[in-house]
């Protein structure tokens, strides 16, 4: 069944049961969120999506609060400016204040939203208890002098990946994100897919290894294939300057059909054998037991006499191939062609079993 | 001259309140066993007539709250709210160790009402003494057989005031972090274990078997119109007698403190009052003349809420009280939302600074800002009761913040 | 002294019983070993984080070592006008501690609590959940030697 | 595949898992699998000789003996079959040669399997009732089920489970090999096997041959190829004279690699083709640096016949070149010029050719790609494999009988090592080794160790023990761990320098599909 409702003077017509955050959206209001992600559970705790219903005593949190028949709402009245900005000013009041240096600069929520509401700084400064978190894994930076407590972390660790490693410790404004006893990732359940970073609003939670090398907002972004095992996860590698600086995931099932954005810990951390020093960038010629550099010109003539010679001198099936799974199809294709169609020998195989 | 009423006390230290045999020799199960015999829609159109509203802080329509419920799914539960952490409140406490048997009672009514056979009541972690009276007065009825199938198992809380919200307390029984569920869905559609959940206090419960027994019409006729029956209070702080009173609901303040209380202690004057808990308003003097039934306080800007009456003598410093129950909440937050989690935290600092001596004019207007999106924008009742000391005091006793400023 | 186990293993029917078995398992222990809380969090089929999460949440459960009694000042609105503050710090200096830390003979463990509902004489101190009335200053002393 | 991987989180009501470790080699189907059982109430069986996580989340698990695999299989579907759980109709309009199956099934009692595998006999039921009286029961399995001297029949008693409770043909059930590598099935669908050119057309096929005869202007040759395992053994023996290898590094993961050294080093002239100098490749005469998947398009085929653009984020590194392009530029010496444009341009020669890709256009890829079959233009794309019949018609069942391991435990050698995995390292490590991060994070192998047998042996945790086999022997850190049988050790195969391989068989071959024993070999573990 359908319901009407009025947002911003406009009117809408949403199915029963829709969120006010939807109706809102499709009215063409810009809702902002910290708390809210379309794959977890709803939370309704960051109260920055709050709306003004009509002859309501309080505001709602659209996210949570589903649309009634003939409700009045208005997305950006007073009130609801107000109240935003005041917990924008709150939450301020505890974030380390570090943009410049910041991985998520650019793609913050916390900037965006004190950006458009004009939030310079916190009226409400007092007090700030160190909250970061000096963790010695590898691929996850935990620092949460800038987390805002949103606890997408908590529920992507729980319903996206099922490590269930996080989870909010102590109350109140002491309350924080933690692992069992407080210690750290590795000695948890931990498997660092680094989901926490894909939903962390702020700069909370990034990536180590990506580290410095460019913010990712600021990357170019390629969408890609995984290049490790054969689930085919969709993933974005990150460019800056002709080099991959860094790997995020699209969360549109359109584009990310088989993970919608889950990544592990290979997929998320694994990429930087790109940039090794030792990869191979120059065709190698070995001579009296050692390698030396050649040209392309010449490894490949030495590489076709070689092969040609054991042809005729022994026949094609004197020959073998070992294509590789690592490989694109195409690829492949093309090296099973020239076993069999160039060589002229079915002895072509590759790691399948192994 | 005004007197106590009592219903639910009436037999306060006359019957063991383990015992069912005693409390069936004054008159007990007698609400039950009518209820059982009239069909449950009538019984909660009974309920509803009574007038009972919830003896906690929303003052819902009893009745009314249990004709949400779904006849399906099959399993429903009763909760009873025995986590009692207003500051300065016990009358809960004070009810089971009276009269146990009548909670019991109400709740197996409320069962039968909305076809539930279990039955929880949470009881605060501060009250192990309690929990082992109603574990015995459980045990007896059970064995006396004058529960029937209603079962009641009880659950204790762990110090959490916010447990007391019943969504928390719900969480609790579940067995997680005390942290309110945002609403809708109401208990009564999704509650314990995502099903259909009565949640009411101790005391509202204890009422049901006198309404059933004397009939709605009785019941309704005792107190204020609009909040119908008697009132449990407890008086607490600068009073001569600071003990507990059951009174009936269109009682005056003011009787309160100078009829039964007996007039402010050492015979000092009157400074303030706080009614309802820590998060309840503070009174001045000229409003003393209100009855204390929930719609009368509300005029007022105050609540009736748990029913404690913390009173305040002319010496007491309100900025160094206000102080600590912004300590207090600050404390108590859940940690869940933003305007609460950090908002109680930054009034607390704020009224600490004041309280020092250090506060500006410029601090008052942030805490007025605070207090308002606390209000308008907290998650649950915490947050958004949070500041009506401040707010109060604020209105009624601005000058003692002023004369505190640098 | 019951085992952590057997303490778990009896309340682990019992839905959303982890709280229960803490309080189990503070009785015997005073605090939540963490053996105990890993073992409540497999009983009870929670993450070991979760089990944390409801351990640290609520201000009666702890997860760090404590003293055989449990000293708790109440300092809600009604024991503080009644002169809490003179009775902490009382305590304190008995004690030689301050709130938050337990005696070198591993005794006492000093605490706030908010209300406890004992209202009627305030201000009100409990000792492992037996509640004094009326406390003075002066009572200090007196009442600390019933638990040496 | 013959279902999708989203099916395993929302419609698979029971998955049954053996040889895989899925939340390590799998994570993100991992993922799926734990979340469908927390969240819907999947049911989940697990068998597997280390209780792995997922084992944890299990309604039933079965810490089975390495390689008595179709034992287990047969002991479930005797419970299935005399407790009248069987899919009477599936069978009757699906499936032939049940008779012949059920006559050797009926030996394995509950009780007989559980003996031969180690397990409770009630464990047993439990799981074939669970699998059987769900609505949709999936099956998934890795290399623990394949990398047996009985992998072949291993899969096929799967597939006769699946068969027998219909669970075939339908969203959430399916006989599901989850695949080890990112383009294992594309290698496989595009022909790089000794016995199929593209979509799994026969070489020995005439009307195949003549096909890609035509297509490729040339004659092809008719007989079949040498498989990997057998292409090195040949090597060995001197008949195989010269070896292109590309992108792959047999000198860390083929069995028994002493064996395998000895071979290449008998080779007149090896090419290896790669991104990095691998310990295949030291051994190389000639080394061609191609490019990783960053830099290069194409697409990829996954575990599920999804097939999914691969696309070039960044120029080469150095003066290395595309792979495809030192494939053609390679031909072209050889007297058979190769040349395109581009990979979609390779792609549309594909899917000429293969019938299964044949609908595929690179613009039809962007976004969710396609799983295969997709025959035509307008088809799209086939999540499901055998909905209305099986490629031979009707689905054939095996009759197949246990057959023990080729080499078993003795009094020398009394345990069984297994290898595998880690979820921190991918394959030969040649990639995830130079990642910094899995790296430091994982530096070096383990052999994992439960504590009774560690006891035994006075090993404690961290300490460096010797692992030995026929083939030979290595130095690892012992980890010490109660979630493994007490008669079966595990290591990782990712480190070559402390490689798991240089222990494993290459005698024993699985004898139709040639895959090695790797999951069974006869050892010892000692203190040093």
């Amino acid at each position: 069944m359908d319901i009407k409702l009025t947002i911003d003077g406009k009117e809408v017509v949403v199915p029963q049961g829709t969120m006010l955050i939807d109706a809102c959206r499709q009215a063409g209001a810009d809702i902002p969120t910290f708390c809210f992600d379309p794959d977890l559970k709803l939370a309704g705790s960051c109260r920055m999506c709050v709306v003004q219903p009509k002859g309501w005593r309080n505001l709602v949190a659209s996210c949570v609060t589903p649309a009634q028949n003939g409700m009045v709402i208005e997305t950006e009245s007073p009130d609801v400016i107000e109240a935003r900005k005041v917990v924008l000013e709150l939450m301020l009041a505890r974030h380390k204040l570090t943009c410049h240096t910041c991985e998520k600069d650019g793609e913050c929520n916390l900037q965006d939203y004190c950006y458009r509401y004009g939030v310079t700084e916190s009226r409400f400064v007092g007090k700030v208890h160190s909250l970061f978190k000096d963790d010695s894994n590898p691929f996850i930076e935990r620092d949460y002098d800038k987390c805002v407590m949103c606890t997408r972390c908590v529920r992507a660790c729980d319903e996206i990946t099922g490590a269930r490693a996080i989870n909010v410790m102590d109350r109140g404004h002491h309350a924080k994100i933690a692992t069992s006893f407080d210690g750290e990732l590795a000695d948890s359940p931990c498997v660092f897919c680094g989901q926490c970073i894909m939903v962390c609003p702020v700069g909370a939670l990034s990536s180590k290894i990506a580290a410095g090398k460019g913010k990712p907002a600021q990357n170019e972004k390629v969408l890609t294939t995984c290049t490790y095992c054969g689930t085919g996860c969709t993933l974005e590698l990150n460019v800056k300057n002709d080099k991959v600086v860094g790997v995020t995931s699209n969360r549109d099932p359109e584009w990310s059909p088989v993970n919608r954005g889950a990544l592990c810990v290979k997929g998320r951390f694994g990429w930087d054998f790109i940039n090794s020093p030792e990869r191979l960038t120059t065709p190698l010629i070995k001579e009296n037991g050692e390698f030396r550099e050649a040209s392309w010109d010449e490894a490949l003539n030495l590489a076709a006499q070689k092969i040609k010679g054991i042809k005729e001198g022994y026949g094609p099936d004197s020959l073998a191939m070992f294509s590789s799974a690592r490989i694109t199809n195409e690829e492949n294709y093309l090296a099973q062609k020239l076993m069999r169609a160039a060589i002229g020998s079915n002895n072509v195989d590759h790691c399948a079993r192994l | 001259m005004a007197q106590e009423y009592r219903v639910l006390l009436e037999y306060a230290d006359k019957i063991n309140p383990e015992k069912a045999s005693d409390y069936i020799k004054v008159g007990g199960y007698k609400g039950l066993e009518k209820a059982r015999s009239m069909n449950p829609k009538d019984l909660i159109e009974e309920v509803k007539k009574s007038g009972l509203r919830g003896r906690g802080g929303a003052g819902f329509n009893a009745g009314m709250k249990w004709s949400f419920v779904p006849q399906y799914p099959e399993t429903k539960y009763v909760v009873c709210n025995l986590d009692e952490g207003e500051p300065g409140t016990y009358k809960d406490r004070i009810i089971c160790q009276k009269n146990a048997q009548a909670l019991l009672e109400g709740m197996a009514i409320c069962g039968y009402a909305i076809g539930s056979k279990q039955g929880y009541i949470y009881c605060r972690g501060e009250y192990p003494f309690v929990v082992e009276l109603l574990k015995n007065a459980i045990g007896n009825a059970k064995e006396s057989g004058a529960l029937g199938e209603f079962d009641i198992e009880v659950r204790m809380g762990a110090g959490a005031y916010v447990c007391g919200e019943e969504t928390a307390l719900i969480e609790s029984i579940e067995g997680h972090r005390g942290e309110p569920r945002f609403k809708p869905p109401f208990p009564g559609v999704e509650g314990l274990w995502r099903m259909p959940t009565v949640v009411n206090n101790v005391e509202t419960f204890a009422c049901l078997p006198y309404i059933l027994t004397n009939g709605a019409e009785w019941f309704a006729g005792i107190g204020a119109k609009s909040y119908p029956g008697t009132k449990v209070l407890t008086l607490t702080g600068d009073i001569e007698n600071a003990t507990y009173f059951e009174v009936p609901t269109d009682y005056l303040l003011r009787d309160v403190i100078y009829e039964l209380g007996g007039g402010v202690k050492g015979g000092k004057k009157l400074k303030a009052v706080q009614v309802g808990g820590t998060s309840g308003a503070f009174i001045p003097p000229q409003n003393l003349d209100t009855p204390i039934d929930f719609d009368s306080m509300s005029a007022i800007g105050a609540a009736l809420g748990s029913g404690a009456v913390f009173v305040m003598d002319e010496t007491r410093d309100i900025v160094d009280i206000v102080n600590r129950i912004a300590k207090f909440f600050e404390h108590e937050s859940c940690g869940q939302c933003t305007p609460c989690r950090e908002g109680t935290f930054r009034c607390k600092e704020i009224m600490e600074k004041i309280n020092n001596g250090r506060g500006s004019l410029q601090d008052i207007e942030n805490l007025k800002l605070l207090a308002r999106v606390m209000m308008k924008a907290s998650l649950c009742g915490l947050g958004q009761a949070a500041p009506i000391p401040i707010t109060s005091t604020l209105t009624h006793f601005e000058y003692e913040y002023l004369r505190k400023l640098v | 002294m019951a085992n952590y186990m057997d303490i778990i293993a009896s309340c682990k029917d019992k839905p959303g019983g982890i709280i229960e078995a803490y309080h189990a398992i503070q009785k015997e222990y005073n605090y939540i070993p963490q053996e105990a809380l890993k073992e409540a969090a497999r009983a009870f089929k929670v993450s070991e984080a979760q089990a944390f999460g409801v351990a640290t949440f609520y201000s009666y459960l702890s997860v760090e070592k404590r003293g055989k009694y449990i000293i708790r000042m109440c300092e809600s609105a009604p024991c503080h006008v009644a002169g809490a503050d003179e009775v902490l710090k009382t305590l304190e200096a008995h004690l030689g501690i301050k709130v938050g830390e337990t005696t070198s003979d591993g005794k006492f463990t000093l605490e706030l609590t908010e209300c406890v509902g004992q209202c009627q004489a305030t201000p009100v101190v409990t000792i492992n959940s037996e509640p004094i009335f009326g406390v003075k200053p002066e009572m200090v002393p007196e009442i600390l030697a019933k638990f040496k | 595949m013959t279902n999708s991987i989203n099916e395993l989180e929302n419609d698979s009501k029971c998955i049954f898992l053996i040889g895989t470790n899925t939340t390590e080699n799998h994570p993100v189907i991992g993922y799926k699998i734990r979340q469908n059982v927390l969240k819907n109430g999947a049911k989940l069986i697990v068998a597997d000789p280390r209780r792995i996580e997922l084992a944890e989340l299990a309604d039933v698990y079965l810490p089975f003996q390495p390689g008595t695999d179709v034992a287990l299989f047969n002991g479930m579907m005797n419970v299935i079959i005399n407790e009248g759980l069987a899919d009477r109709e599936f069978i009757e309009n699906r499936t032939e040669g049940y008779e012949a199956m059920a006559e050797v099934v009926a030996k394995y009692t509950p009780e007989v399997v559980a003996e031969i595998c180690g397990v409770d006999a009630e464990d047993i039921r439990k799981a074939a009732r669970l699998y059987a009286e769900s609505e949709a029961a999936a099956v998934c399995y890795a290399m623990g089920l394949t990398q047996h001297s009985t992998g072949t029949d291993n899969v096929k008693s799967c597939c006769n489970l699946a068969l027998l409770t219909g669970n075939l043909g339908k969203p959430g059930a399916g006989v599901n090999p989850l695949r080890g590598q990112n383009n294992v099935q594309g290698a496989c669908d595009m022909g790089a096997l000794p016995v199929v050119f593209t979509a799994y057309q026969a070489v020995t096929n005439d009307e195949a041959r003549a096909k890609f005869e035509k297509a490729w202007g040339v004659e092809l040759s008719g007989s079949n190829g040498l498989t990997l395992t057998k292409a090195i053994n040949k090597a060995h023996e001197g008949e195989i004279k010269g070896m292109i290898v590309i992108g792959e590094n047999p000198m860390v993961s083929d069995p028994d690699l002493h064996h395998v050294e000895e071979a290449l080093d008998r080779l007149d002239f090896l090419l290896v083709q790669d991104i990095f100098l691998t310990e295949t490749a030291k051994k190389a005469d000639i080394v061609l640096p191609g490019v990783s998947f960053a830099e290069k398009d194409g697409t990829f085929t996954n575990t599920e016949r999804r097939v999914q653009r691969v696309r070039k984020a960044i120029s080469n590194i150095g003066d290395a070149r595309q792979d495809w392009e030192i494939i053609c530029d390679l031909s072209t010496r050889l007297g058979y010029p190769m040349s395109y444009n581009s990979p979609e341009e390779i792609f549309e020669e594909i899917r000429t050719l293969t019938p299964s890709y044949a609908g595929m256009t690179y613009a039809r890829l962007e976004g969710k790609g396609l799983p295969w079959p997709c025959p035509t233009e307008d088809h799209p794309g086939t999540p499901i494999l055998h909905k209305e019949k099986f490629n031979r018609g009707l689905g054939l069942f095996h009759a197949i009988e246990y057959i023990e391991p080729a080499e078993l435990p003795d009094d020398e050698y009394p345990i069984i090592l297994s290898t595998g995995r880690s979820l921190y390292h991918y394959h030969t490590g040649t990639m995830t080794r130079k990642a910094t991060g899995l790296h430091e994070f994982m530096p070096e192998n383990v052999i994992q160790i439960h504590t009774a047998l560690a006891q035994a042996k006075g090993i404690v945790d961290g300490e460096v023990v010797r692992v030995s086999t026929r083939r030979g022997s290595i130095d690892l850190k012992a980890e010490v761990i109660d979630g493994i049988r007490e008669d079966v050790i595990f290591t990782y195969f990712h480190f070559a320098e402390a490689a798991a391989n240089q222990l494993t068989n290459s005698d024993v071959l699985d004898p139709v599909a040639g895959i090695p024993e790797y999951k069974v070999s006869a050892a010892r573990i000692e203190k040093i």
